[in-house]
């Protein structure tokens, strides 16, 4: 159990830190697929199992599917297909710095901290139970969250496209 | 997977579960359920490998004979008796595998040689991750998830994500075309798959997919099997899952990725030996897996169509089922020139996503009509159900297709 | 309606799958090297040389050498060297006859100019097909022994044309024989005609078995007839 | 130290992650990328609190994650199709150059 | 950017560049197609400039199977250059070696038998079947279908290619035509299987329609696509089917008819959109004609010499002048023409190839399509790379 946690913890640290270091675009990309895979399998180890397979299919099937596209449709040319110039010392100092801050403070009142917590058994929660749970008492929320994807959607679609000298682009998502 | 078999059932069909009872013995209480996960997992890998070697024959043997050719028929196996060293080419995969076994490996100097090392790993081990939710019949599930659906396209996505580290890796300008075209197919032909299965989902009740092949259970009148393909909007959502399926696994006339004609073979261009066998497997694994998906959610999954017919096993009608989609695969392949990028973004955009939506609200529609009273209005629900796709399909094909049709010529005067 | 062009596709193929099992004019392979088609009587592949006596191919070679083929074969495939001495041919003259005859079949295109300029039949075109070879250099060079062969093995390949052109030879050949022996009459007679008168010059006999075709006036021989 | 400490531990640690990649990168997809990163470290402690805190069970931390997802996803597609609208217009993705709100 | 197009019809694709040019924002991907790609059609080669997939440029180059056919032409004999005018464009030997025969004989003056002028007629209208079969074939598997298409057309050719075989001795390089004839008389059992072949050929293309002409993927892949402006075509001397495609009533056959076409009923199709369509839906319309002429021609077909006796086979040398001998061939105007100056060989041997001719308007049909269509377009364009480098 503690066992299979550190292994997923490690492994999603690890991807993401390396993917924030690196200077390959695709790579930093990927990597950083693996560790939002990671965070689904720390979903499914805490036993929540839709949300799991939720945040598979949302971050590997379809955010991943848009970040590269993105990279591909704004190389700057065929050769350099995925390089990213380093950032500037200054900047990169100022946002390690702010970082290392709100980490620090993070890490400490995490430390410090003893939040109750609940014993024994590890909470189950079902397709169904989710199910009755949106159509009940989170309708509210789920209308909003939908009117949210559809007018982002459209509005994504609407500034992906309105390029005044784009022609006959393909139909983007 | 690790439920004993119901005694109810007649012998045949309980011969799997008997044999994995058997071997499962052999271990300690503790690691029983790890054994018998290894087991079903063991059992996937053999036997969809082996009906992939057989398919591959059998493709070839079939768009062969379309094409009135004989096909592949002189590798043979020598040691089987009587047959002159040569039966239907039953050899060939075999040759097949000991030649792309033993082919040299190569890799392009420019080549990103991790991804392009990962990206056929990855590919035949998501594909294979999507088996394990199917259940291939009664007792026959590996993992019976209560999510399964979304199992299933959770792994699936990362097939995308393979094709992608596949054709961009290779440090190619047709693979990197072929990526960029396989990233547009898959993001837009996954909203009409999903959307699609939403109806089978809303009237089952369930997102696992057991309970979903046993909401399709019983006969109506006693003889007409309750499969979802067998209302209005299961026939629509099974044909709108069935192309968006066709271009979800690749498969021509949505072959974009690979087109020959065109990017010489896309993301494959570049790949040899075993990691080319290994994207072949795959396509043929992601075929599978949404022919089985396909068969599950609006087939009965391995329910047999009439009562008489239930003494052959579950696993046989599955097995029978999955063939019969995967041979429609292969008919289409062998009779239908390819679409062009933009037309196959836009017939999943304007066309199926619509239909897929329409479709929605006649499930809906069905689902609120179930209880009409008498035949008379049971048919006039059946017909509405019809006529609520039908008539979308005209109009909005009617759009699709403008500027498209038929020509009459003029001869010289 | 859209799809239904589709649906008549898929018709047509869902046939020829069906055709191919039973229909002989779908399926029409032939299983080679087991089956083989039976080639065409006027098939031409590359040539040979014909002789008239099974036994002695070489010795017996129509060809008089007169390397009028090698001039007009246009990838300039055939080589020729002329003997220096001359043997008798079937006719019993007395001709010159190859020493060398190569034909580079890795060269020649199969184009049959060299059969249709030869003056003496002496050249035409075999049916052999399988010479494929691993050998990359010499193997395809055909010399004079291989390409050899006798006139009962033309008259097997091309029986129709073979009957026309022996025909034609065998017409020659009385016609020559017929004027040899005029001619020997002839000159039996002014023999005796020169006993009578002496000191007249002995004619020698005129050549007996002179070629039908004399370069430039005859029409191509058409191999078959109608 | 509870497993809910430790797994808030990682959670904070994701998210420093991530707001150190959206703070040093100039590119503007990789921003992007620390941002959903943020995003699902903070996903990350409802699920935990969910499992181990002290009103484990209740649905409200699995649901609040799900619509933290479907936003996320609204937020990857508009962010992305502003990226490739900026790199259309300044011909490059370098935050930097991208000072003027006006096409 | 990109420079202007080297065409030299650029003026008349100006407009059209130029849109493409403005509406070019990304970054340009140079594709090398060829020259040992599956649908170049042997080894020609397409520089394809893309935005995206879009074709912003593409330069051709050939050259790869030069074989310096026209200076060899010169360094032969008028007979020996017959056997090489096979291998210009491989499906149509009988054609070029007609159009060739008939520079000779012009220069010559030689005249030709009534039966070989007719068994000219059936070859050559058997090599358009033949031709244009192949072509919706190869069309389609450009298209991606997998083969199909193709095979059926290969089966049906293979009918035809075994008449070939039967009369001539060989399937595609026929070495047939003769200065003042032909060079072997076809036997009855040859005539019989010709109206056979004939007879079933329009159930062929029947078949063939059904399988492939409505679909509405090959519809939407084709239509619209490539389009070849009737101005833009006769100012860049195309012909054939890829001509009257763009709706120019233009068929030597019946604007200038040579042999004895002018004794033949047929009609001459037209296309009002010059697309990819219309020039595979012409040449499936032109099949059907041809079957109507070789019916026409197998029917009235007289018996006779096939050989005018007072033509020379050896030491061929006409007398000083020139000559053009040109007919339609399947792919368009295919003419030769001779400079004699009384020797053996010619003096000047130059051939008018269709499929080069043809070639010339490929970037002015591509831009602004995709790559995919850029293959289609060129595989509707019809060409032989044997022709088009010689």
């Amino acid at each position: 159990m503690t066992f299979a946690f550190a292994f997923l913890a490690v492994l999603m640290v690890a991807s993401a830190g390396v993917a924030m270091l690196l200077r390959n675009l695709i790579h930093s990309a990927l990597l950083l697929v693996l560790s939002w895979a990671g965070v689904a399998a720390f979903y499914l180890w805490a036993g929540a199992q839709f949300v799991a397979f939720a945040q598979l299919l949302v971050y590997v099937g379809a955010i991943s599917m848009v970040v590269l596209f993105a990279v591909l449709l704004t190389r700057r040319s065929a050769g350099s297909v995925a390089d990213v110039e380093p950032a500037t010392f200054a900047r990169a100092a100022a946002g390690l710095l702010a970082a290392g801050l709100v980490g620090g403070v993070l890490g400490a009142t995490m430390l410090r901290s003893h939040f109750p917590t609940a014993t024994g058994e590890a909470p189950k929660i079902s397709v169904h139970d989710i199910g009755v749970d949106l159509m009940g008492p989170q309708v509210a929320a789920l209308l909003v969250v939908g009117v949210i994807l559809t007018v982002s959607l459209i509005g994504a679609v609407v500034i992906a496209a309105t390029d005044p000298a784009a022609t006959d682009k393909e139909d983007k998502p | 997977m690790t439920a004993p078999a119901p005694l109810t059932d007649s012998f045949l069909e309980r011969v799997p579960l008997l044999v994995r009872d058997f071997i499962t013995g052999w271990f300690p209480e503790p690691i029983r359920w790890v054994v018998a996960g290894l087991l079903a997992a063991l059992t996937i890998l053999l036997v969809f490998a082996t009906i992939f070697a057989l398919l591959t024959l059998l493709e070839r043997k079939i768009i062969a004979r379309v094409q009135n050719r004989p096909g592949p028929n002189r590798t043979g196996l020598p040691w089987l008796p009587f047959t002159e060293g040569r039966v239907f080419g039953l050899g060939q995969p075999l040759a097949d595998g000991i030649k792309a076994l033993t082919k040299e490996d190569i890799v392009p100097r420019d080549a990103d040689q991790v991804l392009h090392f990962l990206a056929p790993v990855v590919l035949v081990a998501f594909s294979l991750m999507t088996f394990a939710v199917i259940p291939f019949g009664r007792n026959l599930v590996s993992v019976d998830l209560d999510a399964a659906v979304l199992f299933f396209f959770a792994a699936g996505a990362g097939t995308e994500l393979a094709v992608f580290m596949a054709g961009w890796s290779s440090h190619n300008k047709y693979s990197l075309l072929a990526a960029m075209r396989a990233l547009a197919q898959l993001i837009s032909y996954e909203l009409p798959l999903l959307l699609s299965v939403v109806p089978v989902v809303m009237l089952a009740g369930k997102l696992s997919t057991t309970g979903i092949v046993a909401a399709q259970a019983g006969w109506k009148f006693g003889f007409i099997p309750r499969w979802f393909v067998l209302s209005p909007w299961g026939a629509a959502g099974f044909v709108i899952f069935f192309i968006a399926a066709l271009a979800e696994s690749n498969r021509s006339p949505f072959d974009l990725p690979e087109a020959e004609s065109e990017l010489i073979a896309g993301h494959l261009t570049e790949y040899s030996g075993f990691k080319y066998a290994l994207f072949f497997m795959a396509e043929y694994f992601g075929m599978m897996a949404l022919s089985g998906l396909g068969v599950t959610l609006f087939l009965g999954g391995w329910q047999a169509p009439l009562p008489v017919l239930e003494v052959i096993p579950s696993y046989l009608w599955f097995g029978a089922k999955l063939m019969l989609l995967i041979l429609l695969f292969m008919w289409i392949r062998a009779t239908l020139p390819r679409l062009r990028m933009d037309q196959l973004t836009r017939l999943a955009w304007k066309f199926l996503v619509p239909l897929a939506l329409i479709n929605l609200g006649n499930a809906a529609f069905w689902h609120l009509s179930a209880a009409w009273p008498g035949l008379p209005l049971q048919a006039v629900r059946y017909a509405i159900g019809v006529a609520v796709i039908v008539i979308p399909f005209f109009l909005i094909g009617r759009r699709l297709s403008a500027g498209v049709a038929p020509r009459t010529y003029r001869y010289a005067p | 309606m859209l799809g239904s062009g589709i649906i008549q596709g898929l018709a047509v193929t869902a046939k020829n799958l069906v055709g191919s099992f039973h229909d002989p004019a779908r399926f029409t392979t032939t299983q080679y090297p087991e089956e083989r088609t039976k080639l065409p009587e006027n098939y031409r592949n590359f040539p040979f040389l014909v002789a008239d006596a099974a036994n002695d191919p070489i010795g017996s070679l129509r060809c008089v050498a007169c390397q009028i083929c090698e001039k007009e074969c246009p990838p300039q495939c055939i080589y020729i060297e002329k003997s220096k001495d001359k043997k008798p041919d079937a006719a019993g003259k007395q001709q010159f006859f190859p020493a060398v005859f190569d034909i580079d079949t890795s060269v020649c295109m199969s184009c049959q100019i060299c059969v249709e300029v030869c003056p003496f039949d002496a050249i035409k075109m075999d049916q052999v097909f399988e010479i494929a070879t691993p050998e990359r250099f010499n193997a395809l060079l055909l010399d004079r022994g291989q390409l050899a062969k006798p006139n009962t093995y033309y008259q097997q390949i091309h029986p129709t044309e073979a009957a026309e052109v022996d025909a034609r030879l065998a017409a020659d050949r009385k016609a020559g024989e017929e004027k040899a022996k005029a001619a020997a009459a002839a000159a039996a007679a002014k023999a005796a005609a020169a006993k009578a008168a002496p000191a007249a010059p002995a004619s020698t006999a005129p050549s007996a078995p002179k070629s039908p075709a004399v370069p430039g006036t005859e029409a191509p021989k058409p191999p078959t007839t109608a | 130290m509870s497993m809910l400490n430790a797994c808030l531990l990682l959670s904070s640690a994701l998210f420093c992650l991530g707001l150190a990649a959206a703070l040093v990168r100039s590119n503007a997809i990789l921003v992007l990328l620390g941002i959903e990163l943020m995003l699902n470290a903070a996903n990350l402690n409802f699920i935990a609190f969910w499992r181990f805190g002290p009103d484990a069970g209740h649905s409200a931390g699995v649901m609040f994650v799900l619509f933290s997802i479907a936003v996320a996803a609204a937020e990857a597609a508009v962010g992305l199709a502003l990226v490739i609208a900026i790199s259309r217009h300044q011909r490059s993705i370098r935050l930097q150059e991208a000072t003027r709100l006006k096409g | 950017m990109i420079e202007s197009p080297s065409s030299p019809l650029a003026p008349l694709a100006g407009a059209h560049v130029r849109a493409v040019h403005d509406a070019f924002h990304g970054d340009l991907l140079e594709v090398s197609m060829g020259p040992h790609h599956p649908s170049t059609h042997g080894v020609f080669r397409m520089m394809v400039t893309l935005d995206g997939e879009t074709v912003v440029k593409l330069k051709p180059v050939f050259g790869y199977l030069h074989r310096n056919h026209e200076k060899l032409g010169e360094n032969t004999t008028y007979l020996g250059s017959m056997p090489y005018t096979d291998r210009l464009d491989y499906f149509c030997s009988m054609t070029n070696n007609w159009a060739y025969a008939l520079a000779v004989e012009k220069l010559a003056g030689q005249a030709v038998p009534d039966r070989a002028e007719y068994l000219r007629v059936i070859l050559a209208e058997l090599t358009r079947l033949l031709n244009h079969t192949c072509l919706a074939g190869f069309l389609l598997q450009d298209a991606g279908a997998s083969g199909t298409p193709l095979m059926y057309a290969f089966r049906e050719r293979e009918k035809i290619l075994d008449l070939f075989e039967s009369l001539s001795g060989s399937r595609m390089m026929c070495n047939y035509q003769r200065f003042g004839g032909c060079r072997v008389d076809p036997t009855p059992a040859w005539f019989d299987a010709a109206r056979r072949v004939t007879e079933e050929y329009p159930r062929f293309l029947d078949e063939y329609e059904a399988l492939i002409t409505g679909n509405e993927i090959l519809m939407a892949r084709t239509q619209g696509v490539g389009r070849l402006s009737a101005a833009l075509a006769v100012s860049a001397g195309i012909t054939g089917p890829m001509l009257r495609a763009c709706g120019v009533d233009y068929d030597l056959r019946k604007a200038e008819p040579y042999g004895f076409y002018s004794r033949f009923e047929f009609r001459v199709p037209l296309g009002d959109h010059g697309d990819t369509y219309d020039r595979y839906m012409i040449r499936i319309l032109e099949m059907r004609e041809s079957v109507k002429i070789l019916q026409q021609a197998l029917r009235d077909i007289p018996a006779g010499p096939i050989f005018d006796s007072k033509a020379k086979i050896r030491a061929f040398r006409p007398k000083a002048g020139e000559a053009y001998g040109r007919i339609e061939g399947p792919k368009g105007e295919i003419g030769f023409y001779l400079i004699s100056d009384g020797t053996g060989n010619p003096y000047r041997y130059r051939i008018r190839p269709p499929s080069f001719v043809n070639l010339t308007v490929l970037e002015d049909m591509c831009l602004g399509h995709t790559i995919a269509d850029a293959v289609i377009i060129l595989g509707s364009i019809d060409i032989v790379l044997g022709e088009v480098d010689r």
